[in-house]
């Protein structure tokens, strides 16, 4: 069986599993593990799949499953190299939200499972169809599906105002940009000969309007460009992301960051490395990319230095990391026509900043959520010390949070080393790009900084926790386990990045722009210790052996620390000391843990608060994430009942599947199916509406 | 900016170098200076002048039995004032200059001083006190209540 | 307006509310009041006739008329008044009405009462407990004469659990405790700074953990003449201030002149002193900004000077030169030439420094327009010294109310108007230059004769008072004393400069930087062991062991008795 | 391999091992400068024994706590071996001149973390400024050797060490010099941006809880600054002859950097400390004015 039709199980199997999950889904104990076993079955056939592709570098396909000739479209499972890695990154993600999910989503009891996982499942279905197809028609519809099932889990805690007015503003951002796709696929659909959705056919019109219309040719890269950025969460489009993440569940917020956000750029990817030709197309908009991203990055990872909200901080990170991505593709485009070589460089650092986001972004929600978990905070201001409690979700935070501000040996250091290297030294006839890569290496400190607060409030300090509970100890095993999994990556992709590159390589040679592209042993060297540019001939323009760095690091700290032994020095544990002044006893210690849906109410108060961290620093940039005070319209009650789908749809629908349970007994409704019944009507209509315009 | 600067640096180095290898090469104190008192047991006559003006009362008269007088200078309470020197009427109290009177033993800043006072009795009068306020505390205004009174 | 002309005001507007008028001398003037009137009076003195408040004695006076009795001292500068305002209450539950209210500066004394001698003041805003320790009990009052020098009552529950009510922090700020111990505090005391950030949002102060009961002391324990030595010993720095304030309230009450050749050596020492502390906090406020060349040039700057006054008085400080009734040690014309060259020599190296000093942009980045004391505030809280200079308010006891030699040769009044720590820089700069120019006029005009008097009476008349400001370079410190029977003060109050200026610190503390806070604090030169008036604690234990608070405390209090016992 | 492990404890021995000597030499200088005698040259070492020896107080359970010296120290003596002391690092096989920032800023983050771990309040606000700091000296560092980088046309400091950018005078060059020494005085932690440290506002802010051997590493650490940033300082700004025997060349270096670690000591003796909103605000006009200056001469290629 071909790896296409691999995949293509693999997705049938979710679909399946949704099904089964809002079938049990009134058994809150079994549903998660059952749910498990399918994603953890579909995640095995995907992965496998993306492996094979990847090792045989060559694309796959299925073969036409539904063939619309009318309209020139096709729905097939394509799956190339670069399908393939993001395919085995979504695996991955798919397998370890869903383990994560089992204990987490204890925490809501008050919430119905079947609004949870046969949604989650449904949304991968839709993350994997949406890089399995090469027509845009088709991806357009897996990519809607997609969002609406993650607006659905956006909106998980129905009851909280914040959630529906973070779902609203998702839903009507993100569909605002899928209508300007949509409106440039249909413009390319018109310009290809014959009409047709395919990519091929896509590739062909823009060639030809390159030529032709330029003009026009812009405008539909900016459409595209908007539309993918509005799902990448790079500023100004992604300015739903920082309120949407936060509201929804962490693990399903977690499994956003690991894919969703991702999409974007791989929409990118296809647009501008598949689709475009190499032409001065490629160096406008590689300048135009690289400024949003730089953009993102100083914006949104400022903006997280203020935030005092553990998701918070998270979301506005994945917009300055985002950001990177940018920079690095925006970097690649502009060199694509004079050095083919360092822009090969740059998108392969892009690529692999995506994938090393996939997995610490992930980690992060992960260890945001064990933290609301125990103790239903997600106020850093208001928890303390709690390494002493959850240490192997501090470890895995400290792996996550050295890897998201690029420390050696970790993997966000090596992504980013390349693109300070292809921005600082390859780009010299566009002097901008070497502050670009300045601006990168000062916000990395200041992601550094973030998460340093994220740290220091969270896990060192004073244990918070009264004895009772901090008994209870780390996490349940099914959330450790994920959080172990992804800092392993973390830490193995750090130390042995040829691994990771090798696959990147391949993929990125395989988009259409770099098919002449020079060698891995050429770019980085051949060693598997670590990597060596020449970006100029022979000369090495720079090194970095993780293994040998870290044999380094880790002889040193002994010898230091074995320096410090020397003295044989007594050890003693002592209260911290305030001045010689007795401040125990003055503030309760205690916390309330309640595992609602809403936060926690807390008695206790950290002896410094994170709010106060870097206070001078925030200050300086203290406008530059300008909040538009918006006068506060309260949303017409029939808008907002119109969004809140529960309200019109799920409730009456529930009552009447409870209403057909009791009539017919034993049979249950699978009611969150209605969605997609919805859903699939929705797309039906459009696609009638589109043939009946296209004739 | 730059020119403040090069004048406080050029305060600084026409000072030279003012402090002293202290430990290792003493300093003199100035004259006059009130350092550790002496008394001179040979001199003095037990009249308890210095005990009546002493403002730390570091000084104790005990009279054991009739004929001896006892004096302890308790000195780790001094405070170099040097009133006893002032009053001492057979100048058997005197400062000298040392000031190096730091030690681990108190007994070190103790000294025990017997008069025989055969023929003379506590008369109040050996020496004269120098104001008539200091009169008053001698004519015994002491309380009565308290520890003061064994000084 | 003379003291009659004010207390015939007086008499218009309150009526029977003025019981009695005393002025033993000339200025001084004490004025009884029922209890009942006490507040309107003193916001009447307050307001209307522009008087400052100085400071509260309450005494013990049941033995003579079954009450105590609240002296409010104000000082009317213009007119170099001194206006005490009494109130007797009786010593049943006794309460006073607070004057705080209308008179802000009147806090700390009002709590003081309510501490030490258990006069409930009514209408105070903070009634907290300003000196007695945490884990003292209810109803103990060690000012009141049925309490022995020495009583120790039991504490708390011995558990020394016993904590202050601290203001709760505000909303979103962490606390950040600077002291008891901390680098730039020379002396024991806590602040608790409630910061969001760096940025102070507002304080709270505990102090007083140094009390010595020296006030205990002097009317228990000591008479007249050991006095001068122990209120030497108030402070380190300016002890030479409180024992000249001393001898000069003591005088007046007893009824004692002191030739005029030992005012003037007073009033050379207090020079002396002056320019010696101002070098001192010169050095200090430098290190506090770590600028340590700036504290050893002014203290190398500065040790000609602690030689000089070795050799004049034979101690590098706490001269024990004062007592009543004159100084003890003559100053020989020989050394006249070395008194002037070596306040010479600093005059120039001082200008020198000021001259740098004035240039220096880094230095004035951290001191312009930081530690801001407006002008009312300054006013309100009755800040005095440097302090209150620096915000413009023209207060010296050495104009307002001369002292010692200061009537024939007058002091300049240096004020700045810019409010901030710079200009109380700038104000005790230019005081130094200032002390120097006195000394050399008051040496020429300094008179030959004796130096202490020789007219002093067999016996001292008990219920005589004599008030004294004298300007320490901190500011002034006044010292009230009314005379008892027993050849000792039946009340000797003193107060210190800096338990005036401490009340001013959370103004000026207030949106500043944590980093700003030690040099605002520094600014005032606080002293606080000179606003406690200590009783010394040893702690003798030899053992390497760490104690827990608990055992330091009663390992202290023990070695507290064992010195007590000798 | 023996070669090359020489040159490494060489550089190790010059960098690490002598760093206390330097801290030494300009308290020296210091007390010079304050009129006093001043401690023996030696003190730094005999500091460092003593705290050895010393109790070691631990407010804190947490591993990060115990961790944190050690780390520091170790990121630091890594930072040594990729430093240039006249002549290509020793490790220069292993990382370039970003591996050698991030292990500088690991080292820091060792400190911050350890800081945040004793959960003192003054650690806190000390750690928050000493990120703070970084932040704003760290462009300034990183910008200037991004002239040299691109000047070179490489990233490496064996290339950069062999390239004539570093022994020919140039204007950039030199603005990108005067931009690293300004960063420098932060760098090291001297006054007036000894801001993070500050023992009379907020008692050495994340070192406030530390005692003992812990203590001694960092302060060996903080020492080690000193030599490894004014060694990169001289070796890539200082247009140096080459003197043909690496010897010789450290040799030369190493005079230079003291001539220049004496200029940052006469700066920290005659100056106040900046609060750490001024030495922001002087950070960010040196980026400005300076190093953008010498990055713009760099590209146009001056």
């Amino acid at each position: 069986m071909n790896p296409a039709q691999v995949v293509l199980i693999g997705s049938a199997i979710l679909v399946v599993g949704a099904a089964a999950a809002a079938l049990s889904s009134r058994w809150r104990s079994a549903v998660g593990a059952l749910s498990f076993v399918f994603a953890l079955a579909a995640s095995v056939l995907v992965f496998s799949a993306g492996l094979s592709v990847l090792l045989a570098n060559r694309a796959v396909t299925t073969g036409t499953l539904v063939d619309l000739p009318m309209v020139g479209a096709s729905l097939t499972f394509r799956i190339d190299q670069l399908s393939a890695l993001f395919l085995l990154v979504i695996s991955l993600v798919l397998a370890l939200t869903s383990l994560y999910s089992i204990s987490y989503i204890t925490r809501y009891r008050d919430q119905h499972l079947s609004r949870y996982y046969p949604l989650l499942m449904l949304f991968f279905a839709g993350v994997i169809g949406v890089v399995c197809m090469a027509d845009w028609l088709f991806f357009l519809v897996f990519w809607e599906f997609m969002t609406i099932c993650s607006y659905f889990l956006v909106v998980f805690e129905k009851e909280n105002p914040v959630s529906l007015r973070a779902g609203l503003k998702y839903i009507i951002v993100t569909h605002a940009a899928t209508a300007l796709m949509l409106i440039a696929i249909i413009a390319v659909w018109q310009n290809a000969q014959p009409h047709s959705f395919s990519f091929a056919a896509a590739k062909q019109a823009v060639g030809e309007l390159a030529v032709a219309k330029p003009a026009l040719l812009h405008a539909l890269l900016a459409l595209w460009f908007i539309a993918f950025s509005t799902k990448a969460g790079v500023l100004p489009f992604g300015d739903w992301l920082p309120d949407a993440y936060p509201a929804a569940p962490s693990s399903a917020a977690a499994a956003f960051a690991g894919t969703m956000t991702n999409l974007g750029v791989y929409g990118i990817l296809r647009v501008f490395l598949e689709l475009l030709p190499v032409s001065g197309f490629s160096t406008a908009w590689g300048i135009v990319i690289a400024v949003f991203g730089v953009g993102s990055i100083f914006v949104g990872t400022i903006t997280a230095l203020a935030q005092d909200d553990s998701k918070r901080i998270l979301a506005f990170q994945m917009i300055g990391q985002m950001g990177y991505v940018l920079l690095a593709i925006g970097t690649g485009l502009y060199l694509l026509p004079v050095q083919p070589a360092i822009a090969m460089l740059a998108f392969m650092a892009a690529v692999f900043h995506v994938i090393n986001g996939a997995c610490y972004k992930p980690l992060l929600f992960f260890n945001a959520g064990s933290l609301l978990l125990r103790t239903g905070q997600r106020n850093l201001n208001r928890m303390s010390g709690l390494w002493a409690v959850l240490p192997l979700t501090a470890i895995t935070a400290l792996v996550a949070s050295l890897s998201i501000a690029g420390m050696p040996p970790f993997n966000g250091f090596v992504s980013k080393w390349l693109i300070y290297h292809v921005t600082i030294l390859g780009a010299p006839q566009l002097p901008i790009f070497v502050l670009f890569g300045i601006v990168a290496l000062f916000v990395s400190l200041v992601t550094l900084a973030a998460f340093l607060k994220f740290l220091g409030a969270a896990f060192l300090g004073e244990n918070m926790l009264p004895e009772e509970q901090a008994k209870v100890g780390d996490v349940p095993l099914a959330m450790q386990l994920p959080q172990v999994v992804l800092a392993c990556v973390c830490v193995g992709f750090g130390l042995l990045p040829m691994l990771p590159l090798t696959g990147i390589h391949r993929a990125v040679s395989a988009l259409g722009a770099l098919e002449s592209a020079p060698s891995l042993a050429g770019l980085v060297g051949s060693s598997w210790a670590g990597l060596e540019l020449s970006l100029f001939g022979e000369q090495s323009t720079g090194i970095w052996l993780p293994v040998a760095g870290m044999v380094a690091l880790v002889l040193a700290s002994l010898l230091a620390y074995g320096f410090s032994r020397l003295g044989a020095a007594k050890r003693r544990s002592v209260a911290v000391w305030h001045c010689g002044a007795l401040v125990d006893g003055e503030r309760a210690r205690y916390l309330v843990v309640e595992p609602k849906t809403e936060p926690a109410t807390a008695e206790f108060e950290s002896r410094y608060q994170a709010h106060g961290l870097y206070g001078a620093f925030k200050e300086a940039f203290q406008s530059i994430y300008p909040t538009v005070k918006l006068p506060r319209v309260p949303y017409p009650r029939t808008l907002m009942s119109a969004f809140d789908a529960d309200n019109w749809l799920f409730q009456p629908m529930l009552r009447a599947g409870d209403w057909l349970t009791q009539r017919f007994s034993r049979t249950h409704s699978g009611v969150p199916q209605q969605y997609l019944i919805w859903q699939l009507v929705g797309l039906a209509v459009v696609l009638v509406a589109i043939a009946l315009w296209a004739r | 900016m730059i020119i403040s600067k090069l004048k406080e640096a050029l305060i600084c180095f026409k000072a030279g170098r003012v402090t002293l290898p202290y430990p290792f090469a003493p300093h003199d104190p100035e004259d006059g200076f009130h350092g550790r008192v002496v008394v001179d047991a040979e001199k003095c006559v037990g009249c308890g002048g210095c005990a009546e003006v002493c403002p730390p009362r570091c000084i104790e008269v005990s009279d054991p039995d009739p004929d001896r007088r006892v004096l302890d200078f308790l000195l780790e309470r001094c405070t170099y004032c040097a009133r006893c020197a002032e009053v001492c009427p057979e100048e058997a109290v005197t400062v000298t200059k040392e000031y190096e009177t730091a030690t681990n033993d108190l007994n070190d800043m103790h000294m025990h001083i017997e008069v025989f006072m055969s023929t003379c009795r506590r008369c109040g009068r050996c020496y004269e006190p120098p104001t008539p306020l200091d009169r008053l505390m001698v004519t015994g205004f002491r309380p009565p209540t308290g520890k003061s009174e064994e000084a | 307006m003379t003291t009659a002309e004010l207390v015939r005001a007086l008499r218009h507007d309150f009526g029977a509310a003025i019981q009695s008028v005393e002025e033993p001398v000339s200025d001084k003037v004490r004025v009884a009041v029922t209890p009942e009137s006490v507040v309107a009076v003193a916001k009447s003195l307050y307001r209307d006739y522009g008087a400052r408040f100085l400071i509260t004695a309450g005494i013990d006076s049941r033995k003579d008329r079954d009450g105590f009795d609240v002296d409010h001292i104000f000082s009317l500068d213009k007119e170099q008044i001194f206006f005490i305002v009494r109130t007797t209450v009786p010593s049943d539950g006794p309460h006073v009405a607070a004057i705080t209210p209308e008179v802000p500066a009147a806090a700390w004394a009002e709590r003081e009462l309510q501490d030490l001698l258990g006069v409930k003041a009514d209408g105070l805003l903070d009634g907290r407990r300003l000196i007695l320790p945490d884990d003292w009990p209810e109803g103990v009052h060690p000012l009141r004469k049925d309490i022995k020098y020495g009583d120790w009552p039991p504490l708390g529950d011995g558990t020394g659990e016993a904590t202050y009510p601290w203001k709760p922090a505000p909303e979103g700020t962490s606390t950040v405790v600077v002291g008891p111990f901390f680098p730039v505090l020379e002396e024991p005391t806590q602040l608790r700074l409630y910061v969001d950030g760096e940025r102070v949002i507002d304080c709270d102060y505990r102090g007083f953990y140094n009390h010595r009961a020296i006030e205990k002391m002097g009317d228990s324990e000591l008479t007249y003449n050991e006095i001068p030595f122990v209120a030497e010993r108030i402070c380190g720095i300016c002890g030479f201030i409180h024992s000249s304030c001393y001898c000069e309230a003591a005088e007046e009450a007893l009824g004692i002149t002191a030739p005029r050749r030992a005012r003037y050596i007073r009033s050379l020492m207090l020079e002396l002193e002056r320019i010696h502390s101002h070098m001192l906090w010169t050095g200090i406020a430098g290190h506090i900004l770590g600028f340590d060349t700036v504290l050893m040039q002014t203290w190398r700057m500065r040790e000609p000077l602690m030689w000089l006054c070795e050799k004049i008085s034979g101690n590098r400080k706490t001269y024990g030169m004062n007592i009543i009734g004159g100084v003890r040690r003559d100053i020989s014309r020989d050394l006249y030439p070395e008194i002037l060259s070596v306040v010479e020599k600093i005059e120039q190296e001082w200008a020198q420094l000021y001259d740098a000093v004035q240039g220096d942009t880094i230095l004035k980045a951290r001191l312009v327009g930081v530690g801001m004391l407006p002008e009312e505030t300054a006013k309100a809280l009755a800040a005095v010294g440097p302090t209150g200079r620096g915000s413009n308010q023209a207060i010296d006891a050495r104009a307002d109310h001369p002292y010692a030699a200061y009537d024939e040769v007058p002091a300049k009044v240096i004020t700045h108007p810019d409010c901030d720590n710079w200009a109380r820089v700038v104000v005790r700069l230019e005081e130094t230059l200032e002390s120097v120019r006195w000394i050399r006029e008051g040496l020429k005009e300094m008179p030959d004769g004796p130096v202490m008097a020789t007219d002093i009476a067999e016996t001292v008349p008990a219920g005589h008072w004599g008030v004294c400001t004298v300007e320490a370079p901190r500011g002034e410190a006044i010292h009230y004393l009314v005379t008892g029977g027993d050849n000792r003060p039946d009340r000797w109050r003193v107060r210190a400069p800096t338990y005036a200026n401490l009340q001013a610190l959370p103004s000026m503390i207030k949106d500043e930087t944590i980093a700003d806070v030690p040099i605002t604090l520094g600014s005032m030169d606080p002293c606080f062991s000179c606003t406690e008036r200590v009783e010394v604690v040893n702690m003798r234990s030899g053992e390497a062991e760490t104690l827990t608070h608990q055992e330091l405390l009663t390992r202290s209090r023990a070695a507290t008795e064992r010195l007590r016992g000798r | 391999m023996a070669r090359a492990i020489l040159e490494i404890v060489l550089s190790l021995v010059i960098l690490i091992g002598l760093a206390p000597l330097a801290e030494g030499l300009l308290r020296k200088l210091k007390a010079i400068i304050h009129s006093r005698q001043g401690p023996p040259i030696i003190q730094p070492y005999l500091d460092i024994a003593k705290l050895l020896v010393k109790e070691d107080l631990a407010p804190t359970e947490s591993w990060m706590w115990r961790v944190a010296p050690a780390l520091c120290l170790g990121a630091t003596i890594v930072v040594a071996m990729l430093t240039p002391i006249g002549g290509p690092p020793a490790f220069a096989f292993g990382g370039d001149i970003i591996v050698f920032i991030y292990f500088a800023s690991l080292a820091a983050v060792a400190i911050i973390l350890g800081a945040f771990a004793s959960g003192n309040p003054y650690a806190y606000v000390g750690g928050s400024r000493e990120m703070m700091m970084m932040l704003s000296v760290e462009p300034v560092m990183t910008i200037a050797l991004a002239v040299a980088a691109i000047k070179a046309q490489t990233l490496t400091f064996d290339g950069l060490m062999a390239s004539p950018v570093t022994s020919t005078p140039s204007i950039s060059m030199v603005v990108a010099g005067v931009a690293f020494l300004l960063a420098l005085q932060a760098q090291l932690g001297k006054l007036p941006f000894d801001i993070a440290e500050a023992d009379q506002e907020i008692m050495e802010g994340p070192f406030i809880e530390r005692s003992g051997p812990g203590f001694a590493l960092f302060r060996w650490a903080m020492h080690a600054r000193l030599m490894i940033f004014s060694a990169v300082l001289v070796s890539v700004f200082v247009p140096l002859p080459n003197l043909g025997i690496p010897v010789l060349n450290m040799v030369l270096t190493l005079a230079v950097m003291g001539v220049v670690l004496a200029l940052v000591g006469v700066v920290d003796v005659v100056n106040p400390r900046l609060r750490i909103d001024q030495s922001m605000a002087y950070y960010a006009r040196v980026v400005v004015f300076v190093s953008v200056l010498a990055l713009a001469l760099a590209i146009v290629g001056h």
